[in-house]
């Protein structure tokens, strides 16, 4: 392929990774366009790229998964290239053919190596050709197929997406009565989802570690592997804090996980950012997927390796050779901050900013899109920032994270920040006693600390009776929020109403 | 006042005593705490309750009293008068969103009879699937919803007949989710 | 000197650098203690502290430089040691004294070697004995002496605080008519800001490069240095932007510095961080002073190395072994922003955050105090953020750094950040063409591009017409900033009413 | 309206022409512009003019009207009427605090005649000193602080008495600060 220069890049995402990407290519003199939806008119991304094109209505469907839409405004805006991001279309080949048939460079990996590697059951088989293990399963959903399996593999049972991806379309199945309910639920996720129902099946491994290794491939044939990411702490095969180097990981088997990642990208003729996913089970290593695109955790090992791998990504687009990364360096770990409530099972919320406290410092990063006034819908993932830390050590990086989740305070969407400071302070995770059932052994019944609880009811009843946040001896009054939902302007999603700021009278 | 934390049943007696300066004195469930208060420039408030000194930013909704506590984000509701049979002056049980999203499925009609457990609607937000369930025997009386709307947090989406062993529903995730 | 355990440490200073110390001391474990003027009781570092005590009225002379109250604190607060931070009182051994006579840790280098090398006259006699080269000199001004130095050595001259710091009573003179009234400015403003009015004179170099290196000595007699760091890019001898590496600078001549450095802080019995300051001229470099104490420009130095100088300082206070530096890597640059109007002579400006929009992403640390609220008074520094950029390479660190300065907004303070960002986007700065007079010679007379002032001029008249700011489309109305400047607690300072927000008619 | 930015006398005439929905035509000294104008969540606008799109605040305060376009920050000041004199009522020239800051000394007495060049007051704010010199001759009618007195950006510090060849006064650094 021939070098290709990118004057203009269409970001085709929203949210924190729309923001990253944006400033990565501002910083290497790329022209760049944001994509919004009609729910999006006054997000950060919007504001922060050198012009904005709207592309539909709030439903992801008719706006961040909508190809010709997104097609369309790169090229009314002049673009030369799209990036994807993460989730949405990142890894569909439809799209990455779709940018290419237009004459556009697609950061990514070629349609066709992504339609092989994305595919989960297309990528064990690809696995299974290299020599690389893969954990014991089927290619298919099929149900006769599946009640096969489930009985010499026995209990509990795995049902996957083909197309999937974070934890959507996943179903663990406990026993068999439950098998068909979850082959149809996961499917029907999965199709909701990614707009592909299949959905095949692995042996559930009791107690394994999910650690992955980052590869970058370039036009010439050279890949390359940045190290690995530990991605163990996942509630409902979602991961929420991720962390490089992975405690204790032998330096032998870091290299087998290495050469295995790098021998899959080679067999699969892999280009640009990529990651290989593995399951570790004691000194077994098992491939469990690659995801043709940056993963949300890739601060880590941009923050060990004082790399930029959105960066990374575009040089290769461009027709760059990949250069031999640089040695790492101490230790980062990321928390996913997500609008749910921790302690009410996870509920998904919805809301606006009211008020927010960002944390700062040395070795402290943040990725959100979060500002005064943003709104969490419920159209979008529930990610509303992430926080990484560096440390010379993993002790560094451990408190600095401690700390710096103790200075976030968002005041208008319910979020996991102080769950999460509560798993990075504890023993278990000090001592990195680490698996994928880490939060179940550990943090099944979470809820807010007592004396939190208690200074938090004593400054609701202040809130009622006026001392604080309302018109009381806090600056931003009652009226002041009621005024800024009177006059917010943009495009108002049906729950503006919702999240606006009525006050009820005093009791 | 009585408050309790949106998404569970827990009730808790707040009651604000005394204010002098900046020092407030509150109960909680008879039991007193003394709070000092500390504006700080940007609308927050340095609380100091017991052992924790915390910024905290509070606010109210239509629905609830905002509250961030340091990292820790609490909705509570006021509870006489704030459910949502109360809210129509019924006292017939409901089936409410527990979240703003999409009505998936509905798995009951007009007229079916359900015992407890029994799946009644699937909702979806932010791309997770949530059932909610019957928590005891009853009878539909009338779906306020049809699938593919989406609904506020708090709507009602399907109404029981009132039985003399009044039924209940409430929500829970589907138990493989 | 025996192992001395820091369990609560009080931090005598404001702003952005008690915001900072008491991060990194709250990572350690270590029980923070804010103080506070009347002026700053809704301030930043008061509500990142464990605890905060008013030490008196916003007048720096009754607060953060009263030495008995800041015992007073730190004694019924039950700290056991204090960190000075920058400026105020960290350079004074009067209170290093007191710190150790009351019991408690002072973290800094010992009052006696503080008093030698702080001052700047007894500095330069230490570093002839250690046989480092200084610039030519005398260690009076007293104005005979001074005129007969002139007369030798030729105009310009540069008049000195002996126990100055940060361009503080310090003035160029260009001629014989203007010594007279040189001297006594200059003494009188080193008496107001340092209660010494001493002064000194130097040769002044014509186109030097002011390089300085970073020490760290424990108490066990072992001193390490963390490279160089590059403060050419002065105004009135206060640096504004900062680097690591220095451009260009050979290893050789770094080694020499190095060593130069290491003598003398030997020579001294130094202990802590310190900083000895170099000019560069050629392939000479002559020593200008040590600060004892931590820089404001400490942080390029962090990204390079990746360590956290706040906590080496507070282990070395501890007793601990101070480690040999890692390796560094990469680029850094430091840009200081400035309450003060660029295009308008530098003037001081005061005034409440009304709207902010912080810079962040990869390679990107912002240092500040500001948050929304947040009040700039006559009474402190003008240095109101201190934004750090990491590049692989200066180039990605530079570029990295106007992007960051383009996403910098803030609303109600006038401030420097354009003027950055025109300065590090500049080719004399791209190409390093660096000494102290670099702002002369290339940005004597800046102003803000003529597109931005057409842009701000629409933006005025359409605040004037309330189409947006105001009660127009934008979302936080003038009524809101009317309430706020109702509501808005805390200690009021004089200036309260002039920050404050009235609405004038409709012209 | 003619708007001038506090610290220059460079003054500007700007005038909205016509509003659209969300564009703009203005002009400035005579010459058209059309600006693009778009809401965001925080409370800022999208600014789109010629070749700029910049996250643009605004605000009015009492004195001026601030706008913060990118990290370029401007406060202007409407140009009638707002002078220190015309705010009198007088119209007797009179020398006013360029910024706030404390009075280190005041140079001249009442009844003193000064003339172009000759130094006033020194101020000082944020540790740096600041002399303030006379534009043109002049007599001093009236000092209207003290030295030590702290002063608000734009109270009147020495008033002249009303001279044929009016004199004027402006603030400048001190040469050599």
């Amino acid at each position: 392929m021939n070098s290709r220069t990118i004057r203009k890049l269409l970001i085709a995402n929203r949210g924190e990774i729309a923001l990253r990407i944006i400033r990565s290519a501002r910083v290497l003199g790329i022209s760049t366009v944001a994509v919004y939806s009609e729910a999006d008119a006054g997000a950060a991304h919007v504001a922060a790229a050198d012009d904005a094109r709207l592309i539909g209505p709030a439903e992801p469907a008719a706006s961040y998964l909508n190809i010709d839409a997104l097609i369309g405004a790169a090229q009314s805006a002049g673009a030369d290239a799209i990036h994807p991001g993460y989730g949405f279309l990142s890894e569909r080949p439809e799209f990455a053919r779709a940018v290419e048939a237009h004459d556009m460079v697609f950061v990514g990996p070629p349609a066709d190596v992504m339609a092989a590697l994305g595919d989960k059951v297309s990528a064990r088989r690809i696995a299974v050709a290299a020599e690389v293990p893969v954990v014991p399963g089927i290619d298919t959903g099929e149900l006769a197929a599946a009640r096969k399996f489930a009985a010499q593999a026995g209990f509990p049972i795995l049902v996957k997406a083909a197309a999937g991806g974070g934890g959507r379309g996943m179903r663990v199945v406990a026993d068999a009565p439950g098998l068909e309910a979850a082959l149809e639920a996961a499917s029907r996720e999965a199709q909701a989802a990614f707009g592909d129902g299949r959905v095949f099946l692995e042996k559930y491994l009791a107690r394994p570690r999910h650690i992955e290794i980052q590869i970058l491939g370039d036009h010439h044939g050279k890949v390359v592997a940045l190290g690995e990411r530990e991605c163990s702490i996942q509630r409902r095969h979602q991961k929420i804090i991720e962390e490089s180097p992975a405690p204790g990981l032998s330096a032998a088997m870091r290299d087998r996980m290495v050469e295995a990642a790098l021998k899959l990208a080679r067999a699969a003729g892999y280009r640009n950012a990529g990651t290989a996913e593995f399951l570790v089970d004691g000194d077994n290593f098992y491939f469990l997927e690659i995801n043709a695109r940056l993963q949300v955790e890739h601060p880590v090992t941009e923050l060990r390796f004082g790399c930029d791998l959105v960066a990374d990504q575009l040089h290769i687009a461009a027709g760059d050779h990949v250069a031999d990364p640089p040695s790492p360096r101490g230790s980062a770990i990321e928390c996913r901050i997500n609008a749910e409530d921790a302690a009410h099972d996870f509920r998904p919320a919805v809301g606006r900013v009211l008020k927010l406290n960002l944390p700062a410092g040395p070795g402290v990063r943040i990725d959100t899109h979060l500002g005064l006034g943003a709104e969490v819908s419920p159209y979008y993932d529930s990610l509303i920032a992430k926080l990484i830390c560096f440390g010379a050590d993993r002790e560094q990086a451990r408190a600095r994270t401690v700390v710096a989740l103790g200075e976030f305070s968002l005041l208008g969407i319910t979020n996991t920040a102080a769950f999460l400071r509560d798993i990075v302070a504890s023993t278990p995770f000090a001592q990195a006693d680490l698996s994928t059932r880490f939060l179940e052994e550990n943090f099944a019944r979470w809820t807010n600390d007592e004396a939190d609880l208690n200074l938090a009811l004593v400054a609701a009843a202040m809130v009622s009776e006026g001392i604080i946040g309302g018109t009381g001896l806090t600056g931003e009054s009652a009226a002041a929020n009621g005024a800024r939902h009177e006059s917010g302007g943009g495009a108002r999603s049906p729950w503006a109403e919702l999240a606006g700021f009525e006050l009820w009278g005093k009791r | 006042m009585k408050l309790k934390r949106i998404g569970d049943a827990r009730e808790f007696n707040v009651e604000i005593l005394a204010r002098e300066g900046a020092v407030v004195r509150a109960s909680i469930d008879g039991v007193e705490f003394t709070a000092e208060v500390a504006p700080l420039a940007d609308g927050s408030t340095m609380l100091h309750v017991g052992d924790r000194r915390l910024r905290t930013f509070g606010s109210r909704t239509r629905n609830a009293i905002l509250v961030a506590a340091g990292p820790a984000s609490f909705d509570f509701a006021p509870v006489e008068g704030r459910t949502g049979a109360a809210r129509h002056g019924l006292t017939a049980p409901e089936v409410t969103a527990p979240m703003p999203g999409k009505v998936l499925k509905l798995l009951v009609a007009e007229g079916d009879s359900v015992k407890a457990g029994d799946a009644l609607a699937v909702l979806e937000a932010m791309k997770m699937e949530t059932t909610l369930y019957a928590e005891s025997a009853a009878t539909v009386k009338k779906l306020h919803v049809s699938a593919g709307q989406m609904v506020d947090h708090g709507a009602v989406i399907i109404e029981f007949s009132p039985v003399p062993a009044a039924p209940s529903a409430n929500e829970s995730k589907a138990p493989d989710a």
